[in-house]
């Protein structure tokens, strides 16, 4: 397990790596960065002294060789926009995206999983077909244009909840947290509602899909012929069977929820790394950027690693062939 | 009193020579002052300079107010003046046209101090106000004498995050892009009309969220609101919209100056060096219906590219080009493309009010007098990267809008109008390369002419010349439109600033 | 019974138990009917639709944002309203309807081909293989569609002359969006076929000498298509709204074709204004297309699985 | 009292090809302490009656006439919940497919904690002692460490015992036991036989056993009744079926069985044929199909020969090797297969037969040793077109007749495969007529192409399987309990069609079973296998007659007798 672990780190780097170089082949398709940082009257020949400077003229081989060094030792850069470090900026945010996203998946899961699983047993149910085409609805309208209903609905005809932004938050250490105030449990309610709306209906229809095919198994009907009660025949025989394609699509979800919860966190202008990153696409930032890619080249091995462990963890037949 | 407003950029810095952008300027305008400040109408009043006159032509005498503390609490004096104008210049800063505009300052007493500039220039005060100055000890103190510049050495300046300005505001706490907040500054040299203690500032991007947040009544004040949801925020109850129209004039450009177009269907020659076509352009867009359709009645159409609150405004020729698509389709038949031509026009599509709306429009009315014009909308990054001289004017038939920094005319001319110019940095923004020899002789006359009636009437003459010659397509003056609560009064200034010293809460 | 031995081609698919499955499924064939349906009208959107929105020169902006025929200050000639450019909303559905499904399709599919392959590949084969495909989907993932999107259309655009780049953008959109969506695919068949490669069935088809290539297209295939079909069904809304987005960064189709995710975005701008039928109409439309694909997802995915039928 | 009747079932399978009617017009009943033993025909429904009593017939199954009462009170009418209370609590139930009713991702002690807990109520540790226990009695050995493993770790054998363990640990009132031998040697099942006869009289436990092994009935049941094509055709005391049965079916069937005292030239034949001819007749193979050429060129020397293999197993994983715990199910066995020949391995369940074979057909590489085929070394091969050859020429039948179909693929294509693969036949046509007549050698119609192997029995699936593996038209066959699930006149159709290709044609096998009858009439030679050891290699005459390796008294001793059967009509083998 331990060599598992070790291996996949290693493999992160290469990854991060081939990332970063990618990043870099592509920012100049991002658009001009200059005009971002200066204003309209710069003359051309100032325009031009920056663009030397920041080595954008190099070929982008050499800027990303740069750029791996100095990462190499820990230092990203500073934002073009901000001219602030760019460790600084998104360590900021982090902790607004992950516990976003945190909320969010626990409400897919919440949700998602049981709805998966009574669907599947109440196949032609009234309710379950209910709730099989009131999930569509969800996924198939624009993130966006749910948020701003949500707002309108919520935040400006009920005024219950705030219709922007993070609430009032509580710094502990590093990390600011709304989960200790009201005003920053209130502002979580509508953006991870959003967010999580699409992951709920993907998670309950997979599972509800393995699930279809999970009682019909042998096994099924012997724990049945054992007597055992449904919850424990549904939950602990049949829904474990089911949880492998569940768990891939839940990390790639959280993943994605973390990296480009985009939509949503500028819907409710959720000050979050999503934000961070599509600002800086616009502003063409690219330090931002490019750290912020190779943060996330480094999530998604990270919880796709966790992924294969928890394949291993859930079902004994795949260890045999990890050595 | 607490005031809460959000607008759609951020503070990028608060560094006052950091960035020459006039969201960042404004609202610093209320920490940092300059030698002359804007008053609710633009117009220029003391500021850090209680008095100014001209000794030559090129000398300018300022008596600096006495009893002036930073927040601080160090004096003001001739040296910050100095020092402040240097760092304007100093690698790094994004000011230094307007440093540029002097050459020189001599320090009479610390409370006087002669302006030097390079060449005769009537209107240097113009360009002061947002040359904000700064504590000479202060910057010395946190080593922040450069102006933090977006790349190199001195980023992560002290003065990025941090301020000590005159001014009736003072920086509480400053979250980029997240949440500023700033306080009165007890100490101010004047009282001032409104009653603010407190100002909170949130960047809200997508426009929506802003509207609805001020409706909610989170917020006092949100800007900019899209035109067309202006009668929903007149309907809803306890808010309104403030509007009226801005000191930016849209524009759309022609290239011609290649000999031929970029994105074209015509090979070997440029139909925009035809004057006909030109005029054949101007003549089938309907500006009216754009500003009916599209800008909801509020914009104002014009025929010239400096609007009315720009020092040195022409009204005669401030009426648009007829709507004529008969006479538009005749003119085209002469310059020989009775069925028109393609062609690509470049638009941003998050840059000005509706920007990628009034270019479809366009499109589409060009389309009914033959001309099949290929829209390309783009982000401002990419559009601008594309446009601009940096990357070789790559554009045959552009969108653009204009507000002159300097508030005058003359910045027009020189930015757009003249001919390209690599080394003396002029027409810049002249993209598509309108050139006529006796504009540009003027223009250099119009920049140091001191007697105003002289300078008038050379001004009228430019532009006539240009407006006869079809050099643009002026669109309109766009609309600003504030979202304001009706718990607060504010003054809303042409150039799309927010002054704290007028807002007041009930 | 004798007679299905030899059957013709035909009577394999009247004859097969999906078709039987199908013609005794209501919903199944309710769904279809939408379905076919749209992409029929779709395809026939210039003899349908009763003007061509695409056309600038007949569009007017002053019929601009008119409301339904049926509501006060309707227009007869615009059943559905019209847009800010005037375009009428019924004609622009339909004809904005082409372009969203051939993108959303052909990018679900595209992703699919890819992902499924590649899932099986490195699920089945495992040790260096699974790891450098698995590591090639990590950097994959983290890389959102608007940039890669991006990165394709500026090379793109690079490499062909520039008269050309309107007719291309609309595959730079398919092979961004379906690029980006393959890991999905990937990542999931890789999971359900580490489970399935060590059942009994595979091994009694290696033992007849079956290559892997085989095994994996006719027997794991069938086994883990399951939850493919799921996320297939699902992406192909995403699709059709990424491809709107991207569509705004000027990657891809020119605003004055809009598509019915451009359409929705337009409308996203007149919420609070009250002009409630941009949105809605082509909202519905999508919701309507998403549920029928799904259901006829749901559907196959049964008929496919004996057991189930 | 009676304890459980079975009063006029009737229960169809509804499909667009027909409707089957598994069960028609049964009537049973079961006393307190009686052991009823069901045989007949495999398809007969067997099965399937098991099912509808404790209310879990697969669906589109149902029960479209009669009742089942448990005590008088009837049951099948019951609530859901009301029959989950009587499942496992009042009737345990024994399901024929012993290695897919477990649930591979549970350990053998979660699924035996939790069902005794729910049912005794005894808490954790007691359960986890009673689970131990169990474990013991059904001869597992050492039960504390294994307890831990997964399913897919144990033999065929020892998952069946674990089934038996889940059924009984909540001492029910009825047992019905559906084929709970089939996987198990002699001596395991005579242990296993000798727990349910006490069970039965000690605790006064009515059991219900569907089997195919005479020896079985013999053994244990009371009372037998004979299903036939879903029917009952008889019913009566065990010694009466087996001595002088009335019914030409039961007849037919009782001649059929394997004989274990001599040796035959052929299985008798079931003569026994309610519709008109449908059972083959003895097929020429100079001209069938199966029979054609082989382009094998005659060799010296062994076909097949294993030196010294070792198959280790990881029991638990870890991060470092050495505290790992590993096993050898298979420890340095080496023996000779030559042409022609017919080698049975027999030996307790979970010595490591299946291991073995899984071994020479290069599904598991061995830890050690090498395996040697017409001189070349399979162990050595790595690429799938080398070993394309041998694949061809070495087919497998599976243990496990209900993992080993694909369930998604029709029948047709299930066995077709294989001959398309190889190119076997020229024209769709031909493949289809070949897949035809080779269901038809298995005793399966036609109509058995067009159907998916779920909607199959048992038998049937095992005939599946049977056919897919001669449609190579293998030079060598490796037979993993092939005939365990199958009723003694099928088995008798089937081996004997082994037995002429292996005449005519040369066919070699290595023939795994249990059932030392069969092996008996089947081998030429046999090993015996125990802990992975081969104990003992001899001419089968001559290890039925005089064994040398104790262990293999011991089997031949549990061996059971049917000394009841009649003699004559039978060929017997001179040699
Ligand atoms: N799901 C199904 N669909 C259609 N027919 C079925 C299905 N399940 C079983 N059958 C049919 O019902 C009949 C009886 O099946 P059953 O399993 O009871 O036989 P059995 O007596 O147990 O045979 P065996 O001894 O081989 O297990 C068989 O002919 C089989 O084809
Ligand atoms: N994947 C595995 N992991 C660990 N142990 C295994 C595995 N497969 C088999 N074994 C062990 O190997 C031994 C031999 O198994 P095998 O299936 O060969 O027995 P067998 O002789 O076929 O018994 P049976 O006649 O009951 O099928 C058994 O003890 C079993 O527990
Ligand atoms: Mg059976
Ligand atoms: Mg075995």
């Amino acid at each position: 397990m331990i060599s598992f672990i070790l291996k996949r780190l290693v493999q992160s780097v290469i990854v991060m790596l081939t990332v970063a170089l990618i990043a870099f082949s592509m920012f100049r398709f991002v658009g001009d960065p200059i005009n971002n940082m200066v204003g309209q009257d710069t003359s051309r020949a100032d325009r031009e002294a920056l663009t030397e400077r920041l080595g954008l003229n190099d070929p982008f081989i050499v800027q990303f060789g740069r750029f791996a060094l100095n990462a190499a030792q820990g230092d990203f850069g500073f934002s073009y926009k901000f001219r602030q470090p760019v460790n600084k900026l998104i360590l900021e945010r982090m902790s607004a995206t992950l516990e976003l996203s945190f909320v969010s998946a626990v409400l897919a899961l919440a949700i998602g999983i049981p709805a998966g699983v009574y669907t599947a047993l109440k196949k032609k149910g009234f309710l379950s077909r209910g709730i099989m085409t009131l999930s569509l609805v969800g996924v198939s309208l624009p993130t966006f244009l749910i948020g701003i209903l949500l707002i309108l609905l919520f935040g400006v005809v009920l005024r219950w909840l705030p219709t922007f932004g993070r609430g009032d938050v509580v710094a502990i250490g590093g990390w600011t947290t709304g989960f200790l105030t009201v005003s920053g449990l209130k502002s979580l309610i509508l953006p991870s509602i959003t967010l999580a709306l699409f992951q709920m209906t993907l998670i309950m229809r997979l599972v509800r899909a393995e699930m279809l095919e999970v009682l019909r198994t042998d096994f099924i009907k012997f724990a049945r012929a054992r007597g055992l009660p449904d919850r424990a025949v549904h939950f602990k025989h049949a829904l474990k069977n089911t949880l492998v394609p569940v768990i891939t699509i839940t990390g790639l979800q959280l993943g994605s929820l973390i990296a480009f919860a985009i939509i949503t966190e500028s819907v409710f202008q959720w000050p979050g790394m999503g934000l961070l990153f599509i600002q800086a696409i616009s502003d063409v930032d690219i330090p931002i950027m490019a750290a912020y890619l190779v943060l996330i080249a480094f999530f998604f091995v990270i919880i796709n690693m966790v992924v294969d462990i928890l394949y291993y963890a859930v079902d004994p037949r795949l260890r045999a062939d990890d050595a | 009193k607490t005031f809460k407003f959000a607008f759609q950029g951020d503070l990028s810095s608060l560094d006052p020579h950091s960035l020459n952008e006039s969201f960042l300027l404004a609202t610093l305008g209320n920490v940092y002052e300059g030698l002359v400040l804007y008053g609710p109408d633009l117009e220029i009043m003391p500021g850090l300079a209680e008095s100014w006159k001209l000794l030559t032509p090129t000398t300018w005498e300022f008596k600096l107010r006495q009893g002036v503390k930073f927040h601080g609490g160090q004096d003001f004096n001739a040296d910050d003046v100095i020092f402040s104008w240097q760092r304007t210049l100093s690698e790094g800063s994004d000011q230094k046209v307007r440093g540029g505009q002097i050459k020189n300052i001599t320090k009479v007493d610390d409370h006087t101090i002669v302006v030097e500039t390079p060449a005769p220039n009537p209107i240097l005060v113009q360009d002061l106000p947002y040359l904000l100055i700064m504590d000479k000890e202060w910057s010395e103190e946190n080593n922040a004498t450069n102006a933090t510049s977006a790349a190199g050495d001195n980023t992560g300046n002290y003065a990025n995050l941090n301020a000590n300005g005159t001014g009736p505001f003072m920086i509480e706490s400053h979250k980029a892009d997240v949440k500023t907040v700033l306080k009165r500054h007890e100490g101010y040299w004047k009282d001032i009309e409104g009653n603010v203690t407190e100002v909170e500032f949130t960047p809200i991007k997508e426009a929506p969220t802003r509207v609805a947040a001020l409706i909610s009544g989170e917020l006092d004040m949100v800007y900019p609101v899209p035109v067309q949801d202006w009668e929903r925020l007149d309907d809803a109850d306890g808010v309104s919209a403030l509007t009226g129209p801005e000191a930016r004039t849209i524009f759309i450009g022609f290239d011609q100056g290649r000999d031929e177009l970029l994105y074209s269907n015509i090979k070997g020659k440029n139909p925009f060096k035809d004057q006909r076509v030109r005029a054949a352009f101007v003549h089938a867009v309907d500006l009216e219906a754009i500003k009916e359709k599209i800008m909801r009645g509020a914009a104002t159409p014009t025929g010239l590219l400096a609007a009315p609150q720009i020092n040195g405004f022409v009204e005669s020729l401030n009426t648009p080009y007829e709507y004529n698509p008969e006479k538009s389709k005749a003119l085209l038949a002469e310059a020989g493309y009775p069925d028109g031509f393609e062609v690509t026009l470049d638009c941003p599509n998050n840059r000005y009010v509706n920007d990628e709306k009034i270019c479809q429009a366009v499109t589409s009315m060009l389309a009914k007098v033959g001309v099949k014009v290929d829209l390309l909308a783009q982000p401002k990054s990419k559009y601008f990267g594309k446009v601009l001289s940096t990357s070789g004017y790559d554009t045959s038939f552009y969108l653009l809008g204009w507000t002159p920094g300097s508030m005058d005319v003359e910045n027009v001319l020189s930015s757009l109008i003249v001919c390209q110019d690599e080394e003396n940095k002029r027409g810049m923004f002249n993209l598509g390369n309108y050139c006529n020899p006796k504009v540009d002789e003027l223009t250099a006359a119009i920049g140091s002419e001191t007697d105003q009636a002289k300078r008038t009437a050379m001004i009228e003459e430019a532009f006539k010349i240009v407006k006869d010659e079809v050099g643009y397509m002026p669109i309109h003056q766009q609309p600003i439109a504030w979202g304001v609560s009706d718990r607060v009064t504010v003054n809303q200034r042409a150039d799309n600033g927010l002054d704290y010293r007028y807002v007041t809460v009930k | 019974m004798e007679q299905s031995l030899e059957r013709t081609r035909l009577q394999r698919i009247f004859g097969s138990d999906i078709w039987y499955s199908f013609t005794h499924n209501p919903t199944a064939i309710f769904s279809a009917i939408v379905t076919v349906g749209m992409i029929l009208a779709a395809i026939f959107a210039p003899w349908i639709a009763p003007h061509d929105p695409f056309d600038l020169a007949t569009i007017s902006i002053m019929d601009g944002n008119l409301p339904p025929a049926w509501s006060a200050g309707g227009d007869m000639n615009f059943l559905l309203g019209t847009d800010d450019q005037g375009r009428g909303i019924l004609s622009t559905i339909l004809y904005g309807a082409r372009i969203s499904l051939l993108v959303g399709f052909s990018s679900v599919i595209f992703s699919m081909v890819v992902g499924i392959t590649l899932g099986l590949v490195s699920g089945y084969v495992g040790g260096r293989t699974d790891a450098l495909i698995m590591r090639i989907a990590d950097i994959q993932l983290s890389f959102p569609a608007i940039l890669i999107a991006l990165l394709v259309d500026g090379v793109a655009r690079g490499l062909i002359p520039s008269e050309m780049h309107s007719e291309i953008s609309i595959y730079v959109l398919i092979f961004a969006i379906g690029i980006s969506g393959w890991v999905q695919y990937a990542r999931t068949v890789r999971g359900s076929t580490l489970v399935e490669k060590n059942k009994e069935y595979v091994q009694a088809a290696r033992v007849i000498g079956i290559r892997p290539f085989t095994i994996l297209r006719r027997h794991i295939l069938p086994n883990v298509m399951g939850p493919v079909m799921v996320i297939a069904t699902i992406h192909l809304a995403i699709a059709i709204i990424t491809e709107a987005t991207l569509s705004f960064l000027g990657v891809g189709v020119p605003p004055t074709t809009p598509s019915l995710g451009t359409l929705i975005r337009i409308g996203n701008e007149y919420l609070f204004s009250g002009d409630w039928w941009i949105t809605i109409f082509p909202g519905i439309t999508l919701v309507v297309l998403v549920l029928a694909v799904n259901l006829l997802g749901d559907w196959m995915r049964d008929a496919l699985n004996p057991k189930l039928r | 009292m009676d304890l459980l009747n079975i009063n006029n079932l009737r229960i169809e399978f509804p499909s667009r090809h027909g409707t089957v009617i598994a069960v028609d017009d049964v009537t049973l009943t079961v006393q307190p302490g009686e052991v009823l033993g069901v045989v007949g025909e495999s398809g007969a429904g067997k099965s399937t009656i098991g099912n509808a009593v404790i209310g879990l017939l697969e669906p589109p199954g149902k029960m479209t006439g009669g009742h089942v009462l448990l005590k008088q009170q009837g049951i099948d009418t019951l609530g859901p919940e009301a029959k989950r209370k009587i499942r496992g609590r009042r009737i345990g139930m024994i399901f024929q497919d012993p290695l897919t009713s477990l649930d591979p991702l549970q350990t053998i002690e979660q699924q035996l904690v939790e069902t005794i807990d729910l049912h005794l109520k005894l808490g954790e540790r007691k359960s986890r002692e009673r689970a131990v226990d169990l474990l013991r009695q059904v001869g597992i050995p050492d039960p504390e460490n294994r307890i831990k493993n997964y399913p897919h770790q144990f033999s065929g054998g020892m998952r069946q015992r674990v089934v038996i363990a889940l059924a009984l640990c909540a001492e029910p009132e009825v047992i019905i036991a559906d084929e709970p031998t089939t996987a198990l040697d002699v001596s395991i099942q005579a242990q296993i036989l000798e727990l349910m006869r006490r069970l039965c009289k000690d605790k006064k436990v009515g059991m219900l056993i569907i089997t195919h092994d005479m020896g079985v009935i013999a053994e244990i049941t009371d009372r037998v009744a004979v299903m036939y094509r879903g029917k009952l055709v008889e019913e009566g005391t065990t010694a009466k079926i087996l001595g002088n049965p009335d019914h030409p079916y039961t007849q037919s069937l009782i001649s059929a069985v394997p004989r274990p005292d001599i040796r035959l030239k052929r299985f008798p034949m079931v003569n026994y044929i309610e519709a008109e001819g449908e059972r083959k007749k003895l097929l020429d193979l100079s001209t069938h199909w199966l029979g054609r050429s082989r382009d094998y060129a005659a060799l010296d020397g062994p076909l097949l020969s294993l030196k010294n293999i070792v198959m280790t197993f990881v029991t638990k994983p870890a991060i470092l090797k050495h505290n790992r715990v590993t096993f050898n199910a298979v420890d340095d066995v080496s023996f000779d297969i030559n042409e022609g020949e017919v080698f049975g391995l027999v030996g307790e369940s979970g010595s490591g037969k299946s291991t073995v074979a899984r071994m020479i057909c290069s599904l598991y590489r061995p830890a050690a040793g090498e395996i040697n085929y017409i001189g070349t070394d399979l162990t050595k091969i790595r690429s799938e077109t080398e070993r394309d050859f041998f694949r061809r020429q070495m087919q497998m039948i599976f243990q496990d007749p209900f993992s080993s179909l694909n369930s998604r693929m029709r029948v047709m294509d299930i066995i077709a495969e294989p001959i398309r693969f190889h190119k076997l036949a020229s024209s769709n046509r031909e493949v289809e007529q070949i897949v035809t007549d080779l269901l038809d050698h298995v005793g399966l119609g036609a109509q058995a192409a067009v159907r998916f192997p779920h909607e199959f029995s048992g038998g049937q699936r095992q005939r599946i399987s049977i056919a897919r593996a001669l449609a190579t038209r293998p030079r060598f066959l490796i037979c993993d309990e092939p005939t365990s699930a199958l009723d003694v006149s099928i088995q008798a159709q089937i081996l004997n069609l082994l037995k002429d290709l292996q005449e005519e044609l040369g066919l070699t096998m290595l023939f795994i079973s249990h059932d030392l009858p069969v092996i008996r009439q089947m081998c030429d030679r046999v090993g015996v296998m125990k802990t992975g050891k081969l104990v003992e290699v001899s001419a089968t005459e001559d290890l039925f007659e005089n064994p040398q390796a104790a262990y293999t008294r011991e089997l031949l001793d549990l061996m059971p007798r049917l000394d009841t059967l009649s003699h004559e009509g039978l060929e017997v083998e001179q040699r």
